[in-house]
């Protein structure tokens, strides 16, 4: 044995434990899941191979190009947010001012704090008989009469988002503040020497040097909103009239609200092929986009 | 000439550490000056202040006659050459020239003409479409000092701008500096700790030592009459060779030096006050000889390197640390054989117990 | 043996302890293992422990789910002796009956009566004391409360949530709508429901701004806040009315044009026995035996539901609480939870219905056929 | 933690050692020119700062007026921003309301700490297989491992279940920790490699050289200096096992004993009016405990993440 | 003397690049071996392949006449140094050190025996508790050598240990590492592309170029009688002159070349083939004299660079890329002022169209 193949066969045995758990975890559950899309299991113990119905079912429902579009929009505006208030945010957070650490601490709680909770305090916000914004602004005098923000389709679509994005910015902020940290510090002072005040050091310095740490972090909450499913399940069940309803909430329903587990698993199949191509053209981007640009 | 740049007492502390002493320097107007010191003795720190990277806690910068203390770099009229280059990795060579036009927002014609004509004095014309990552460390360099020669400036500053180079590009990087400089006519502060950098680059050299200005001159002013231990020490390559000894006697301009087992000498110095003293001799490895001297000594090499082009040769001498010797050539040397030496007076430095040179 | 038995809420009630002590006492080889699930996960999860082939032996669940499990394998018939059945109420044996046969103990009952705010009734220059009697009526003072006080004048349920299906029912059963007919047929597509549909659309107007953010809880909370000039709710909400310093009134359901007599929602909730455990029969006994006539008034009392049978004990109820009387005497004319095999997917068709006539994204007529077109699937 | 921080520091100055000999690493503290601001730009950071924070805390802001309110003032209107005779007696009386509380706190802490380490456990080698060797699929298998994350588990949850039945593990801990460590790893993976990439190779060969097992160098030479990177991660898997876990609390166990601390707080929806003010107060002093971490932890926490930044 | 190792056609390819190109050489016992070569010819390569770090493509290692090929490093019996030291950051310098010993699981006693032993051969028994993130680079390479040490191995390798130095502080440890070479009388391996490294420490120096030997000698060898071109421009420092010709006649051990605006010149050797042949000649900047010599030619300096110790003087000269000359001292010359240089025909290295030396 040569060398090179002992230490491969080390390394697949240091990726043993890994693999294994992940198998057994995940892909089994999975594979069964593609084969229950096949099946017509529901609450029955019992199931019939049925062939590819699930599937000509969920696109003869008519409205799943809608959901996907629909969950395509939600995920492309929960991740641009993300990117933009996380960024913001990291840049302000790194600006040498008496109070950063605290700041930096501040941040956080979005993210520690159990998920639903957060829900239920957003749920609060929005109420509009007796939360906070619709309140405030009424105090204020900026609106007489409640503002509900889940009550309509496209109010609802945001708020469920605006929620997304509050539980995804700390992650993202901490993740481009250590990045923004990373960036050795002679550029700005070269930047700086050569006349460039702070803004135009932000943008031409600063920016294209976080691209390829936003880009990894847009692939991660990428992936993270695409799969958002308490959110959602929480404030508005997909509601108002279907407006908030994305993939995962549709085959959430299906599967384990109604108890279509078979039908339920060929959504699930279809979103993982979304998700997996939409990832695959990302990474390609993402690979033209940074080529070079490592120092 | 006129004055280019003037420090005037210029003090810096970190923290309650006073890292910058004091300094006071006059650079006249196209002069190249090099900052040399050990590690840490505060040539950055200096720089970065002339620059205006960095506050001075007190004193003045004035350039041009103007006090500059509180202006921002680029209205100081300086340009700045960092150690790293601190390329900007995601834009072009053309780009990163580029760059300070830019942020004075000239058209785009007048852009394309001064970046051209310096990427020709840098002879970078065939790498203007490449970024920073693809090139080698003098090219790099280079690109670095473009970005500094397209703003015009009076003065530019270089920190240690060829540590990060080997050898042999160094010295070629060098010479091209020489040329630049030459060309340009622009004053130029050159922070280095490589002796042959200051040595050939510098019209004069300014010695720091614990954030203090221990001697200013030119190369061979500093070479041949070192004000100090310091400064003798540390120009010049090999080392200095440093003998201790005592004063027994001075009087009517000569001096008798104990030398201990080497014997006694005595040297023409006018300096009564040397009397009774311990001090110091100092000889360069270079000005030991094998001819018959004025001095000799004996010495046993225990060392002994061959460079073909000159011969070093190492040995224990009582009273010095390391004695180094350098002989033109390959001389008939063995190690473990002793040999007899010698040098000249007056190639002797003296210095007197707190370290000054006895002239 | 052990039984299982999974008890919905977050504890057993105090009355169903010492029962089920009781129990154990008779029949002391076969002791009893509950365990409280709360409201939110409790049919989810007795659900899935059965589809995963664990089932546990004995649950609370909600009686509309009954068809579903029973089509599925699931749960074990519990036929009930024509005797038994006739102990109780009208309709209470239908909320769990399917085919012919019944597949669970009904064990709670609640029925919805009209809530008004006579303050609020009193501001609009309506009197005070008179409560709605028709949809006419409802939707008037409503209009009234809204134009002449602050408050808005009705508290309509209309988000994403399963209560409004229930609240849109209490309008077909006061209109002698149905859903699906007694052979199994979608028969939404009908005037009595289009009425109601109808009735719906034009009392969005002088509700709470934007129904479709609310469940009836919330409603409920607005309507505690003295924001509300009616509500459709619960009996709890006369008492928490009067913690909350409502001057409140209680009324049979307004009734629309097609009524032919008051009318309600009639849910139930069961206790359902799981298949397959092989414990099926002593588990159908525990069904009984906890919810025979004594024990079951007693578990109402405690509990504060709607009795499910008309006990002598009732009438004497009425008399000390005449809170009840609404609750009570609809129950006649009440409609159940209409059975489906997709009970989700009955669910969801009926909010999406509700929800595009209450934000106008569809005239009820077109949502109605819509809507019975698509039930059509989850039969 | 000082002797963590200290080996972190080391271990950038042999990185950086390639450059020059007397590693640089300046304590700036005092500000540089270029970090001086105007008033109006200290200001303008002051207020984007505000501004920042009050998206973040707004809800906190809430929740926590709303857990001072009596229930009946919550659902009141006009609105009152200020709690009216606000009071921290939903703090005392949430401990009777869900008596269970301090366990579902303990149960949080006691799963979140047992994934971690698993995690740790696992993803360490792993993270090293990927970091350091080049074999064949190695691009392939990361990839895999990544694409786990898209799945989340709700997707999954029919078969994890049959799983965790077959395997005789609903009602345990296990059924909480062993789906919940499975969607942390991944990530966790991706992170770590991108660390111990920045660790120079020299040191493997060097040991390698002296006669050193893999397994040797990985014990003594790599994990001690990978340590800030695992510090991270630990905290990431710590806090995602701990605020993020929810869904397989609530479908594989049932039992109170076992529940963990978001799914224990659904106990206050299970009567006739949810207690509000309760549920915020315990969220409040359920979060408490990692945030008390976090405060400790966040320097590791940038500081671990920057080595391995602006790479990938 | 017995061999320490023999490189038999050793041959490497990474992904279809051949990069050693068939390497033959053998190490006596105790011998001190320095590969040179420009950057990227394969001297890493090549150390690593001896060290076990790199699989061989082709060819045989052996080591005291075994065939080490498929061995692990430490089966080997040598040690490494590595050009960062890969110093462990973690532990204490004693860990370093010990970490080999504590890797064979030797008891306590005979590892604090060992290493209190190296320590002290290294002058580092008062750092023994320190990090290496406390220690000078001399310290932190000193460190690793103590690690190399212990071992007590038979052949020592060393990647470049002091290219991270300062020049000041590359020298001492060059004289460090020469005279722990003489104590402990081991075979070292030793990459380097310092000159000075090489011409001081070798007993013999291979020049590699391109993944081959271009040649094996001492430095003294090397210097005065490089085989090739490529040998004489990279041995010494300044670089050696190099001048273009062509030669006229070449008849009884005398070759006549012509220099175009030079002249011409008649050199001895005995290289009949020659004639006609375009030819370079040779010569390094330390033999050009100011005196009068057997050939003289006149040059206008561009730059002078003064060093104290001598004097470096740059000109363009037909026929060659860029001439350079260096003198002892401080001559007179003056940049832009012609001056005659000369040298004698002894110090000239005459090479042929292919580059290889005739002599
Ligand atoms: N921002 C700072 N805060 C505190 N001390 C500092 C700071 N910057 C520099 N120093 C200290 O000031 C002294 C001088 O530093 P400086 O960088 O000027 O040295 P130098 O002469 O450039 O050394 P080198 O040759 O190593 O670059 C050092 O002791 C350094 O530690
Ligand atoms: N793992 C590898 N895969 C592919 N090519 C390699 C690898 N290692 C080295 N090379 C190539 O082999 C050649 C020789 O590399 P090597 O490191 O041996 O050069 P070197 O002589 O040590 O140069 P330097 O003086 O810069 O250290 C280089 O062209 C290098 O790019
Ligand atoms: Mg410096
Ligand atoms: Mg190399």
């Amino acid at each position: 044995m040569t060398r090179s193949q002992s230490a491969t066969l080390f390394a697949l045995g240091l990726l043993l434990p890994a693999t294994l758990y992940i198998l057994a975890i995940v892909a089994y559950p999975l594979f069964d899941t593609i084969v229950l899309s096949f099946t017509n299991a529901a609450l029955r113990p019992t199931y019939d191979f049925i062939g590819w119905e699930n599937y000509e079912r969920i696109f003869s429902a008519g409205n799943f190009t809608e959901v996907i579009i629909r969950t395509f929009v939600w995920t492309f505006f929960s991740v641009a947010l993300k990117m933009i208030i996380g960024t913001c945010g990291a840049v302000l957070l790194n600006a040498a001012v008496p109070g950063q650490t605290v700041f930096r601490i501040l941040t956080m709680p979005p993210w520690v704090v159990p998920m639903a909770i957060g829900i239920f305090m957003w749920g609060w916000m929005y109420n509009g008989q007796f939360g906070m914004i619709s309140g405030l602004l009424q105090n204020f005098g900026l609106r007489d009469s409640p503002l509900p923000f889940l009550a309509y389709g496209n109010t609802a679509f945001w708020a469920t988002i605006v929620t997304d994005v509050w539980i995804g910015v700390p992650m993202v902020t901490i993740y481009l503040l250590a990045a923004l940290q990373s960036i050795p510090k002679d550029l700005y002072e070269a930047a700086w020497t050569d006349g460039a005040g702070r803004w135009y050091r932000f943008r031409r310095v600063t920016l294209p040097l976080m691209v390829p740490a936003m880009l990894t972090m847009s692939l991660l909450s990428l992936i993270a909103t695409f799969n958002s499913f308490d959110i959602i399940w929480i404030l508005t069940q997909g509601g108002p009239s279907g407006s908030t309803t994305t993939m995962i909430i549709d085959t959430y329903r299906t599967a384990i609200g109604s108890f279509r587990y078979g039908e339920g698993a060929a959504r699930a199949v279809v979103i993982c092929i979304f998700v997996s191509l939409f990832c695959i053209v990302y990474f390609r981007a993402v690979r033209q986009l940074s080529k070079g640009q490592i120092r | 000439m006129a004055s280019a740049l003037t420090l005037s007492n210029i003090r810096k502390s970190f923290a309650n550490a006073e890292i910058i002493k004091g300094v006071d320097l006059d650079v006249t107007q196209g002069e190249f000056i090099v900052f040399v010191g050990p590690s840490g003795c505060g040539k950055s720190t200096l720089l970065r202040m002339i620059a205006g990277l960095e506050e001075v806690t007190s004193g003045d910068i004035n350039i041009e006659g103007n006090r500059v203390n509180e202006l921002p770099p680029v209205k100081r009229g300086i340009a700045m050459v960092f150690q790293s280059y601190a390329l900007y990795p995601h834009m072009t060579v053309f780009e990163n020239i580029a760059f300070p036009l830019r942020v004075e927002k000239l058209p785009q014609a007048e852009v394309d003409k001064r970046v051209d004509a310096a990427a020709k004095v840098l002879q970078l014309d065939q790498r203007l479409q490449q970024r920073p990552g693809t090139l080698s460390g003098g090219q790099r360099q280079r690109v670095a000092i473009g970005r500094a020669i397209v703003r015009e400036p009076k003065i530019f500053l270089f920190d240690e701008p060829l540590s990060n180079l080997d050898a042999a590009l160094r010295s070629e990087m060098r010479v091209e500096l020489m040329e630049l400089h030459k060309r340009l006519g622009s004053t130029m502060i050159y922070v280095t700790h490589d002796q042959i950098e200051a040595m050939t680059m510098a019209d004069r050299i300014v010695v720091l030592s614990l954030g203090e200005i221990e001697q200013v001159g030119s190369p061979l002013e500093l070479y041949h009459h070192p004000d100090n231990i310091f400064v003798a020490g540390f120009i010049g390559s090999p080392k200095m060779n440093f003998i201790k000894g005592r004063c027994t006697q001075s009087a009517n301009g000569q001096v008798e030096i104990d030398l201990g087992e080497l014997g006694t000498m005595a040297l023409e110095r006018n300096a009564p006050r040397l009397a009774g003293e311990e001090v110091t001799l100092g000889i360069r490895p270079e000005h030991l000889k094998l001819e018959q001297s004025n001095f000799s000594l004996s010495i046993t090499p225990n060392l002994i390197e061959h460079l073909g082009i000159h011969t070093i040769l190492y040995a224990d001498v009582p009273g010095s640390e390391a004695f180094i010797a350098l002989f033109e050539g390959e001389p008939g040397a063995e190690e473990g054989t002793p040999i007899s030496i010698g040098f000249n007076k007056a190639d002797v430095h003296l210095f007197d117990s707190s370290g000054q040179a006895v002239r | 043996e052990e039984l299982s038995f999974t008890v919905c809420g977050d504890e057993v009630d105090p009355t169903w302890e010492g029962f089920i002590a009781e129990w154990e006492e008779q029949n002391p080889d076969w002791p009893v293992a509950t365990e409280a699930v709360g409201w939110g996960q409790c049919q989810d999860k007795v659900t899935t422990l059965a589809a995963a082939g664990s089932p546990v032996d004995l649950a609370y669940v909600g009686s509309r789910t009954l068809k579903q499990l029973a089509l599925n394998d699931l749960i074990v018939e519990i036929p009930m002796s024509q005797e038994e059945q006739d102990a109780y109420y009208n309709y209470v044996p239908e909320t769990v009956s399917f085919d012919g046969t019944q597949w669970g103990v009904p064990v709670a009952f609640s029925t919805k009566a009209l809530f008004w705010n006579k303050d609020l009734f009193e501001e609009a220059g309506l009197d005070p004391e008179t409560a709605p009697t028709t949809w006419e009526e409802e939707i008037d003072f409503a209009r009234q409360i809204e134009e002449n006080t602050d408050a808005d004048g009705f508290g309509l349920v209309a988000k994403t949530f399963d209560n409004t299906m229930h609240q849109f029912l209490h309008w077909v059963y006061t209109n002698n709508g149905q859903v699906i007919d007694d052979e199994g047929n979608i028969v939404l597509n009908s005037p009595q429901v289009l009425a109601a549909l109808e009735a719906i659309q034009e009392i969005t107007q002088y509700s709470e701004e934007g129904p479709t953010a609310y469940e009836q809880n919330e409603v409920r909370a607005i309507f505690l806040d003295g924001s509300l000039g009616m509500v459709h709710g619960a009996i709890s909400t006369g008492q928490l009315a009067t913690e909350a310093g409502i001057n409140w009134g209680v009324a049979p359901l307004p009734l629309g044009p097609d009524a032919e007599g008051p009318g309600t929602l009639l849910i139930t909730d069961s206790l359902a026995v799981f298949n397959g455990t092989g414990r099926e029969e002593k588990a159908i006994e525990l069904a009984k035996f906890l919810t025979s006539p004594e024990r079951q008034w007693e578990y109402e009392q405690s509990a504060g539901l709607t009795p499910l049978r008309p006990l002598p004990e009732v009438t004497t109820m009425m008399e000390q609480d005449p809170t009840w009387v609404p609750f009570i005497e609809s129950i006649e004319y009440g409609g159940p939870e209409p059975l489906f095999t997709d009970y989700q997917g009955l669910q969801n068709t009926m909010i999406e219905m509700v929800q595009s006539v209450v934000t106008g994204q569809a005239e009820p007529q077109e949502a109605l056929e819509r809507a019975a077109s698509e039930l059509e699937r989850f039969k | 933690m000082t002797e963590l921080a200290r080996s972190a520091s080391e271990s950038t100055a042999t990185a950086s050692a390639e450059q020059k000999a007397p590693a640089k690493v300046k304590a700036r503290s005092q500000k540089a020119m270029i970090d001086r601001y105007t008033w109006y730009e200290v200001v303008g950071i002051y207020a984007g700062i505000a501004l920042f924070l009050i998206f973040v805390l707004a809800p906190f802001i809430e929740g926590f007026l709303v857990s001072l309110k009596p229930l009946a003032q919550l659902f009141s209107t006009p609105y009152n921003f200020i709690p009216e005779n606000g009071s921290f007696q939903a703090y005392f009386d949430m401990w009777n309301s869900v008596p269970a509380l301090g366990l579902h706190i303990f149960n949080s802490f006691f799963i979140s700490s047992v994934i971690t380490l698993m995690v740790i456990a696992i993803v360490v080698p792993a993270a090293y297989a990927f970091a350091r060797f080049e074999f064949t699929g190695a691009g392939v298998m990361l990839g895999a491992f990544l694409a786990v994350n898209m799945f989340s588990g709700a997707v999954l949850l029919i078969p994890l279940f049959r799983l965790m039945r077959s395997l005789g593990l609903l009602n345990t801990y296990w059924a909480m920790i062993i789906p919940g460590a499975a969607f942390l790893i991944p990530s966790s993976i991706w992170l770590l490699r991108t660390y111990l990439m920045r660790i120079p190779r020299e040191l493997d060969e060097a040991a390698w050289a002296d006669g050193a097992s893999r397994l040797y160098t990985l014990r003594r030479v790599i994990l001690p200096l990978a340590m800030p990177g695992i510090v991270v991660i630990s905290i990431m898997t710590f806090i995602g096992a701990y605020a993020q876990q929810f869904i397989f609390a609530l479908t594989f166990n049932s039992k109170t004993e076992y529940m963990p601390l978001p799914v224990g707080l659904f106990g206050f929806f299970g009567r006739q009016e949810v207690l509000w003010n309760e549920l915020m107060a315990a969220s409040f002093v359920g979060i408490l405990p990692v945030m008390v971490v976090i405060v400790f932890l966040q320097r590791y926490l940038v500081a671990g993440l920057t080595a391995g930044a602006i790479k990938q």
